[in-house]
């Protein structure tokens, strides 16, 4: 039982980033018909965003200490970052600490000129372009955004670690008298969970209740018609794309404590959140959600070993499985209309 | 950017250019030479086959820097490095038998079929007379055995696996790093004086060869000091996120948590179970334990806080205060300014290695090469006293156990190391079932 | 001539020329001069445009003609060098048998999956034949590992129970992959001046099929059969209510294209005899899709130029280093030539996806059928010249007329 | 006994019902239309003919074969062919290959490989698609991309592609949509010129004009049932029909 608790507590934190990635693919295949294979770099840049400022924070002056030696026999260069000259060590230590927090504020406006940059001068020339075509130009910018991020940060993976008030795990065993340490959850990933929830209500409210919410619903249900009324569509257009972005861009900062952030993790999510997108219906921004939580949990469930032991390999097919299952099943996938991305 | 002296490589060719223009056209058959890609001229090609991109490139780029230095003191140029504490003295500096070393590189992509088509670029086209490199033990094996029918010597770079000297050896490649047994070997009385003899294991292990006779290697050593091994799941090469893999974890009583894992999945796993709060988890009244058998530092350091007092092995660290590994830290941090990761003091090693062997051999024939290097035994490389075992071209010296540095002075002092265990505790009969099956075959010239 | 007109009879003379010649024409540069980096003709290489073109040919007739876009026609390609390898283990290092394994296996397995995937169309067709061929390379790396020996990929080993001919040759190796005698290693290397072209059975061998591919890959784009498949991609409700259906056509063109895979797939390891895993991976199919659009979708030549832009740069770029750069810059004053190569430098070697990322981007932008696209504007520009020099790439690529 | 025979056919989408009870019986070699106001039920009647619709009782027996259960490739296989509202045609491809496509299904059938052979080999198709082009005026534009066709054109190339198919019954859905009316009565006259072949015509029309001069007979359809059949002269004045066309509006 507990066991199955967590594997659902893990289903829904894998969900989330897929729901969040996927839920800005799908806003675009919606609205833009554009299929951007560009997408999971956001979500890197997004995780860079965080290392960026992390380094940024760390950016320090040498003192020499001769007492001590480096690996060299010379004396040993001490670095002190510059914001505990500034701020004091305290609130300087306390800034670097919570740069990933912080990285939300800083990733915003970034992903946010990211977005503008990329629809203005490259996807909206490709709105009237084959996919095959969208295909091509987007996973070459893929390519290019990850190589530029490996040149400057390398292959490796970057640690990026939470505030320490957020390092140990929540109890819930002891909230419901169970015995205690036995449902046991970080707390990070707690709020990586409820961080997702609150922009994906966030951006259902959005597009429920706001006038350009609803051209945008409009354009996902009949976009010839929406193009028709004119109102400044492309205008609404690049705001979508920066907001897909600044989504997948701020899943990525979250993320990074998570898993420390290298420059292909965007392509390692890719694939993933293309098939939750079509899983849960092409355009259906409900239906990627949906998936997403799906997806995620259907995996967390094939890794438990009786599973595995029960079916070798299992955990290493489990999505395309079910992606498969469901699209023999539902031709559009869980919510997807007739028509859309089927020519 | 680093400035290189310039090669006079051009030159050398430019000469030999207007010799062979005043040749008429001429046909020639392949296998008309004594051996495969015997070097003509003033200098020999070596190629220097690593991961450029892809995950392990960074790993990728310290073996080249690595190379680049041993090709830079084999023709004689900077401190000389290890040079000077190697226990053969047939290199002189000038060269490999009197020819300037030159080389190519190469992407392996760390897939073994790039690897492959890397390495067959360097051989066909550059005629390359050796490769090495590599940072994954599917590489090691596909390209070693693709030196075995080409006809070259193959040194292998970092590669861990049982196999790549088990049931993959082959008789003209030679590994110098250590492998999944003597880890187990190495780090097994460790843990006992550690945690004890009553211990019950769990282990994750990558869904992939290197993983499981890692993890074949480390579950017999632990069990034979008492452990018991109470889950081993394999974990798809593909995962980014371990914590479905975690969480059972909790719901056992394993008190110990054994990560067979390498570089980004090893970073995500040894993240994942620390977010779990594993560290501070008490079961059967002992703390649990986590333990990653193969460390590297360059990976470890994307970890990051993590990796603190854990244990695992390595088959050298820059912190060795032995005259070899001194030497050779001082000539790489003055060139490049920080300390060599493993993966560059195997290669730098594997590539002195086999010029000595051609030296001493009086040949680039990789079958005077393979004869000169059966059974040699040297010193003075890091590691001590060192075996190159005649029946499996393993290499057999000290492997280190290291730990998890609490209190970090530097980037790059990640580990500390807890015990040098001896090559003889770590040596294994030729015939040992973990490595049984393969056949080293016989060398191939490629004539 | 060969049951072609005139101007794919043209087409198809200098595809057989190009590649007959491909020893000579890829090698323009003397062994000696800093060029020679460039250089591009030896065997390996060669051997991998032409198998790779083999493979995009095969994926244009499905992705080309009918439209349908798989994301997983590498797993075909894996199906195929598997199958090939087990047929020199067990039987025979006589390549012929392995690589009529090969297309048949590929065959089958495409048949399967196609049956399947053509149930949808569009994005999630994509999706289906993605996820059939994740799941072959994940089981094929992990569980699958006694019959593909996983990570490292499946290789010959000295005791394999070959029914006709030996385990090992008498020295204790492997014995060579042959065509009825012939060692694909086999060649012979021509000196010209400073010249050096190597001729290798191996990659005739390739080319020889290349050849016969092509020419069927041609009679299917003019034949009937071809133009059904045409208006699979045009218009699928006019074909239902024109007497046709549409479901074989487009199962046929899949599998077909699956053949065309497991021909590759059996080439190359009876080039090279071993077959690894990644072969399978979507990033392999990615690539195919690449090389087709890159070159020119729904063309004859297209898939062959695009396969070869892409190998040539993961081949010659990537090998690129800072000391080679050094060499060539080697007559600018010091400053400055560190300047030069400190600007090059991460668009070559271990930046080569950078620049192959760069390539990508601007021909679709610039030039929306690919590379034949940018052949035909090239052509335009002299256009005063009247038909036969136009033919090279009209007839190529000249929209539903020619195609 | 006519060719195409529609006995108690029932349609029901939901709660809606859209065909109750309707009986048609046409003759061979007749052009036959079917009007009625919008939301009347024609389209759906047509639908029921070409498989793409099943219906949920009643029979629709073409030349004395029924035409339930099959796959609409087959219904054309057996001859009838459709012209739809908005024309459907390979955008793509050119005329020729337009017109030729639907010849090779009527001579290959609903499916095969003849990837052997060349389209430049074929040439009694080829004859026989040019000959047809020639017949509707388009032969000078054999080699043109057909989705760069005006409207017109694009229905006439329609037209084309069924008839070379020589069908025994070929359904129209409103072929004049969205004409001009000096396009309107050139189509008039080529659909003439088709009756007079003998091919059999289900004509829906919205445009009285074209009804009145085409039709040998006309059901009036109208909340899903026939309320009328009758010649044309004796349509005109049925105070039914007038009642269904909202209050009698002058036909």
């Amino acid at each position: 039982m507990d066991a199955i608790i967590l594997q659902v507590l893990n289903g829904l934190d894998k969900g989330s980033a897929y729901a969040l990635i996927a839920l800005g693919l799908t806003l675009i295949f919606g609205t833009l018909g554009v299929v951007n294979f560009a997408h999971g770099a956001l979500f890197m840049l997004g995780a860079f965003c965080a290392v960026t400022l992390n380094e940024l924070l760390r950016f320090s002056t040498e003192t020499v200490d001769p007492s001590r030696t480096d690996f060299l026999g010379n004396p040993l260069k001490v670095k002190t970052p510059y914001v505990e000259n500034w701020f004091g060590p305290d609130i300087g230590g306390a800034m670097i600490e919570w740069s990933v927090p912080l990285a939300i504020i800083f990733s915003i406006p970034v992903m946010i000129a990211v977005g503008i940059a990329m629809e203005r001068g490259l996807i909206k020339f490709f709105y009237k372009r084959p996919h095959a075509d969208q295909i091509l130009v987007t996973f070459g910018l893929a390519i290019v955004l990850q190589e530029i991020i490996k040149y400057f940060f390398g292959a490796n993976p970057i640690p990026t670690p939470a505030p320490d008030a957020f390092i140990g795990s929540f109890d819930f065993g002891a909230l419901v008298g169970m015995q205690a340490g036995s449902i046991i959850y970080p707390y990070w990933r707690l709020v990586y969970f409820a961080f997702a929830a609150l922009i994906i209500g966030g951006g259902f409210l959005f597009l429920q209740y706001t006038t350009f919410g609803m051209v945008v619903r409009a354009g996902m249900a009949d976009r010839e018609t929406v193009g028709l009324l004119g109102i400044n569509i492309d205008k609404r257009f690049t705001i979508m794309f920066a907001l897909a972005a600044c989504v997948a861009g701020l899943a990525g900062v979250m993320y990074a404590p998570i898993n420390s952030p290298n420059y292909h993790m965007g392509m390692d999510f890719l694939v993933l959140s293309f098939v939750v997108v079509v899983v849960g219906g092409m355009g259906s921004l409900p239906g990627a959600v949906a998936a997403g939580f799906l997806l995620g949990i259907l995996e967390s469930f094939a890794s438990m070993s009786q599973v595995v032991n029960l079916l070798p390999g299992i955990n290493q097919i489990i999505i395309y499985l079910v992606a498969i299952i469901i699209l023999l099943i539902r031709p559009r996938g869980l919510l997807g209309r007739k028509g859309v991305m089927e020519g | 950017m680093i400035k290189r002296p310039i090669s006079r490589r051009g030159l050398i060719k430019t000469a030999g250019v207007v010799g062979a223009g005043l040749a008429a056209p001429h046909l020639f058959i392949r296998s008309a030479n004594a051996y495969f890609n015997e070097p003509k001229g003033g200098t020999v090609t070596l190629g220097f086959n690593v991961p450029q991109s892809g995950p392990y490139a960074d790993e990728g780029a310290d073996e080249l820097r690595a190379y680049e230095l041993a090709v830079e003191h084999l023709n004689g140029g900077g401190d000389g490095g290890m040079l000077n504490t190697f226990s053969s003295k047939a290199l002189k500096g000038n060269g490999i038998l009197g020819k300037k070393v030159e080389f190519v590189t190469g992407d392996t992509q760390t897939k073994s079929d790039a690897a492959r088509a890397s390495a067959k670029s360097m051989i066909e086209k550059d005629g390359a007379i050796m490769i090495t490199g590599g940072s994954s033990s599917g590489v090691a094996v596909a390209v070693q055995s693709l030196c075995q029918e080409a006809g070259v010597i193959f040194m292998a770079g970092l590669t861990h696996s049982n196999d790549t000297t088990g049931k993959d050896k082959k008789a003209n490649g030679f590994r110098h790093f250590f492998n999944g047994y003597m880890s187990a070997a190495a780090l097994a009385p460790v843990l006992k004086n550690a945690y004890g003899t009553d211990r019950k294991a769990y282990h994750l292990t990558a869904d992939y060869t290197w993983g499981w006779t890692q993890q074949e290697s480390i579950a017999a050593a632990t069990e034979a000091m008492g452990w018991e091994t109470v889950n081993n799941v394999l974990t798809p090469l593909a995962a980014t996120d371990f914590s479905a893999y975690i969480t059972p974890v909790l719901q056992s009583d394993a008190d110990v948590l054994v990560l067979n894992h390498y570089g980004g999945n090893m970073v995500n796993s040894l993240t994942n179970a620390v977010q779990f709060g594993l560290r501070d988890r008490m079961v059967n009244g002992k703390n649990f334990e986590i333990i990653v058998p193969l460390y590297s530092r360059l990976m470890a350091k994307g970890a990051g806080e993590n990796v603190k007092g854990i244990f695992g092995s390595t088959n050298w660290h820059w912190s060795l205060e032995d005259e070899g590994s001194v030497a050779f830290v001082q000539s790489f941090g003055k060139k490049y300014g920080f300390p060599p990761s493993q993966a560059a003091h195997t290669c730098y090693v594997q590539t002195l290695l086999y010029a000595d062997a051609v030296e001493r051999g009086g040949s680039f024939n990789p079958c005077s090469v393979v004869e000169a290097l059966e059974g040699f035994e040297f010193d003075g490389l890091g590691n001590g006293p060192t075996l190159y075992r005649a029946e499996d071209h393993q290499c057999f010296k000290d492997v280190l156990v290291v730990k998890g540095k609490e209190n970090p002075t530097s980037e790059f002092d990640l580990l500390e190391i807890v015990e040098v265990t001896p090559a003889a505790q770590v040596t294994y009969p030729p015939d040992h079932p973990m490595f049984a099956g393969g056949d080293l075959g016989t060398c191939n010239p490629g004539a | 001539m060969l049951g072609l007109n005139k101007r794919d009879t043209l087409l198809f003379a200098i595809v057989i020329a190009i590649t007959l010649l491909a020893p000579i024409i890829l090698n323009p540069f003397p062994v000696a001069s800093d060029l020679a980096q460039f250089n591009a003709g030896y065997p390996d290489l060669m051997q991998r445009f032409v198998i790779f073109g083999i493979f995009a040919i095969g994926f244009n007739i499905l992705f080309g003609l009918t439209g349908y876009l798989s994301f997983g026609h590498a797993a075909f390609l894996g199906v195929g060098s598997y199958a090939g390898v087990w047929m020199m283990k067990l039987l025979t290092m006589n390549v012929v048998p392995a690589i009529i394994v090969s297309v048949i296996f590929a065959g089958l397995f495409s048949l399967l999956v196609g049956f399947i995937s053509l149930r949808r169309s569009g994005i999630y067709f994509s999706i289906l034949t993605l996820a059939f061929a994740q799941m072959s390379f994940s089981l094929a790396y992990s569980v699958l590992t006694p019959i593909t020996n996983g990570e490292t990929g499946l290789q010959l080993s000295l005791n394999d129970p070959r029914i006709l001919g030996v385990s090992q040759t008498a020295d204790g190796s492997i014995p060579m992959t042959n065509f009825f005698g012939i060692a694909m290693r086999d060649g012979f290397e021509l000196s010209m001046g400073g010249w050096l072209f190597t001729f290798n059975a191996g990659y005739y061998l390739c080319a020889a099929i290349l050849l016969i591919a092509f020419y069927v890959s041609i009679r299917i784009f003019r034949s009937p059969f071809g133009v059904m498949l045409k208006a699979v991609k045009s218009n699928q409700q006019r074909m239902l209510y024109t007497g046709l259906n549409p479901r074989p056509y487009t199962l046929a063109a899949f599998v077909i294209s699956g053949m065309y895979a497991g021909l590759a797939g059996g080439l190359m390891v009876a080039m090279d005899p071993l077959a690894g895993a990644e072969r399978m991976q979507w990033t392999a199919s990615g690539e195919v899709v690449l090389m087709t659009i890159l070159g020119g979708t729904g063309t004859l030549i297209g898939p062959i130029l695009g396969s070869g832009v892409i190998k040539y740069f993961e081949n010659i770029f990537s090998k690129i280093n800072d000391n080679i750069l050094h060499d060539w810059f080697a007559f600018l004053p010091d400053g400055l030539e560190d300047f030069v190569v400190a600007i090059v430098y991460p668009f070559v070697g271990k930046g080569w996806h950078l620049t192959l990322g760069i390539v990508f981007m601007l021909v679709v932008i610039f030039l929306p059928g690919g590379i034949v696209e940018g052949g035909q504007r090239i052509a335009g520009l002299f256009k005063r010249k009247p038909p036969e020099d136009k033919n090279k790439t009209a007839a190529a690529s000249a929209p539903s007329a020619a195609e | 006994m006519g060719i195409l025979e529609v006995k108690g056919v029932n349609k029901r989408f939901g709660g809606l019902k859209a065909l109750s009870d309707v009986n048609l019986d046409i003759a061979e070699g007749s052009v036959h239309a079917i009007i009625g106001p919008n939301g009347a039920g024609k389209s759906t009647l047509l639908n029921c003919f070409v498989g793409r619709l099943e219906p949920d009782t009643g029979t629709v027996m073409f030349d004395g074969r029924s035409l339930l259960g099959i796959q609409p490739f087959e219904i054309n296989q057996i001859g009838v062919s459709r012209v739809f509202q908005t024309p459907e045609i390979f955008a793509d491809l050119n005329l020729l290959e337009n017109v030729m496509i639907p010849a090779f299904a009527r001579r290959d059938g609903a499916f095969k490989i003849n990837g052997w052979m060349s389209v430049g080999d074929e040439a009694e198709i080829r004859e026989e698609a040019m000959t047809m082009l020639d017949e509707l005026g388009m032969a000078s534009k054999a080699d043109h991309i057909a989705g760069q066709l005006s409207r017109g054109d694009k229905r006439r190339l329609e037209l084309a592609m069924c008839l070379v198919q020589k069908p025994k019954l070929l359904l129209l859905d409103e072929p004049t949509a969205g004409m001009a009316r000096a396009d309107t009565n050139n189509t008039i006259d080529l659909l003439k010129q088709i009756a007079k072949r003998g091919i059999t015509m289900v004509v829906i029309e919205h445009d009285m004009h074209v009804v009145f001069s085409l039709a040998d007979r006309i059901s009036v359809l109208a909340q899903g049932t026939v309320i009328v059949e009758d010649e044309p002269g004796k349509i005109k004045g049925n105070p039914k029909v007038q009642e269904a066309y909202l209050g009698g509006a002058h036909l």
